[in-house]
């Protein structure tokens, strides 16, 4: 591998469910061209799952016109991966923790805990008029080595 | 999702099949919990040993199948969770709501 | 389905020959939510890589910071994929015949009458300085029933 | 691609394994046809049972070895063809240059 980001690849679908399995495919493709184990890439896969659902969904409010867009990098140290979808964004500060007593019965609320669970750095950028951009970073294993 | 329903010793078991995430499945299992419920029936197992993939919206369908159960005077436990699906409700403190067995006999056994 | 083209991917891969797998894996995808038979989905493939190595090799030239734009579109009767470079492109209308004896033993020259024996229609838009367009063009099963 | 090279009646074999396309494989094959006749070894077979994949660098790299053994006096045939292969040499009308066998006998007695 070089020295810059040769290894990079960007895919914008359709805002809709059923184009997710298509980038988890490119993830997968990717991943398989890397040193992480199985476990990592199904936990990395989930979590961008649940950044996908929620560009769909929160961000893009199900609007079949709009799109989201994936980038992947392959950095010597990291695999980056960002979602960016076409909606007004949100106040991440306000997060509730739903591991909390009074949030454990909730049926939504879990995604972007997960995504922080299963990666290594979650930022997410939300932009008025520009969309929502969740940057997911996860470290190589041979990282430094 | 596939959904297979049968009875043992009163409780209803739903075997379910495939995933359960925002797009598939979600839906599914909540309307066939809400005909068990009509039907009278309200103990219920939820069979998850071929649930192939779970995101945050089907966990988020399991803790509101619960609850929806619960409020109406039933119960509904957990079989045969597979060790990912384990590590989810880990994570998010779930195991601590749920009633989770990895033998059929004794889930239904529990009921009684 | 809707009316309008809901279900489109683009796909941007730097200039690789080890990216095409991935595209390919978005192919499958896609085709895997439609109606093409195994036999189609395999020589539309087929047409798609041989397009993608000629973007790689003749079109950008090896040159791993160069990148190749592949869209795919899934109207209500054709799925059709465009393979854009950015390169120089070449004379389309001097394309030796493969079949003929002359050129029978040649190593090379068989991708573009591939892609046309496999593709319902093949269209090539080179345009210097803007890079060349392969449009593969395939009907779909189902159209006009 | 993978490659094991075996003899049969004095033929070289070559159990091709794997995709014979422009990023793999290609360039292989043409080191181990080139080693083999630099061994002397003229009668060559491709055994392509196990090939999954060809791309037009594929095929084209099957008729540049032809032509390279043939140039060194040498005789290379094809073997076990699948029935993708045999469309792609069909339709650039490659069949009638190849000799091609579904018999691994009949391809080695073939030569003698
Ligand atoms: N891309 C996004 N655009 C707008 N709002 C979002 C986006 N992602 C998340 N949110 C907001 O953050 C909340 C929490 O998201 P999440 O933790 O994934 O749980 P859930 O999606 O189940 O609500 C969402 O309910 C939504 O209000
Ligand atoms: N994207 C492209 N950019 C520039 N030239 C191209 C491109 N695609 C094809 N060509 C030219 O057309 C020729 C024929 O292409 P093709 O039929 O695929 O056979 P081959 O790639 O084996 O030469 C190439 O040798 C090249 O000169």
């Amino acid at each position: 591998m070089g020295e810059d980001v040769s290894q990079s690849v960007e895919v914008v679908i359709a805002n809709q469910f059923e184009m997710i399995d298509l980038v988890q495919s490119v993830l997968d493709d990717l991943t398989e061209l890397v040193d992480f184990d199985e476990e990592t890439v199904h936990w990395m896969g989930m979590a961008m799952r649940e950044a996908l659902n929620n560009a769909i969904k929160h961000g893009n409010k199900l609007d079949p016109k709009k799109h989201v867009r994936v980038t992947f990098d392959l950095f010597p140290e990291t695999l980056e991966i960002k979602v960016l979808d076409e909606g007004d964004g949100f106040d991440t500060r306000t997060l509730p923790d739903p591991t909390e007593p009074a949030n454990l019965l909730k049926p939504s609320g879990r995604g972007i805990f997960y995504m922080r669970k299963f990666m290594d750095r979650v930022d997410i950028n939300a932009r008025k008029g520009k969309g929502t951009e969740v940057h997911l970073v996860k470290t190589r294993p041979t990282a430094g080595a | 999702m596939k959904t297979t329903i049968r009875t043992a010793g009163g409780v209803a078991i739903l075997d379910l099949k495939g995933k359960i995430t925002i797009g598939e499945g979600d839906v599914a299992l909540r309307e066939n919990i809400e005909k068990l419920l009509e039907e009278g029936k309200k103990q219920i197992v939820l069979n998850l040993a071929k649930v192939s993939y779970m995101d945050s919206s089907g966990v988020g369908e399991l803790v509101g199948t619960y609850t929806t159960v619960n409020n109406r005077g039933g119960k509904m436990k957990l079989l045969n969770l597979t060790e990912k699906i384990q590590d989810l409700l880990q994570i998010t403190q779930l195991l601590t709501v749920f009633e989770c067995f990895s033998d059929e006999e004794e889930a239904v056994a529990s009921f009684s």
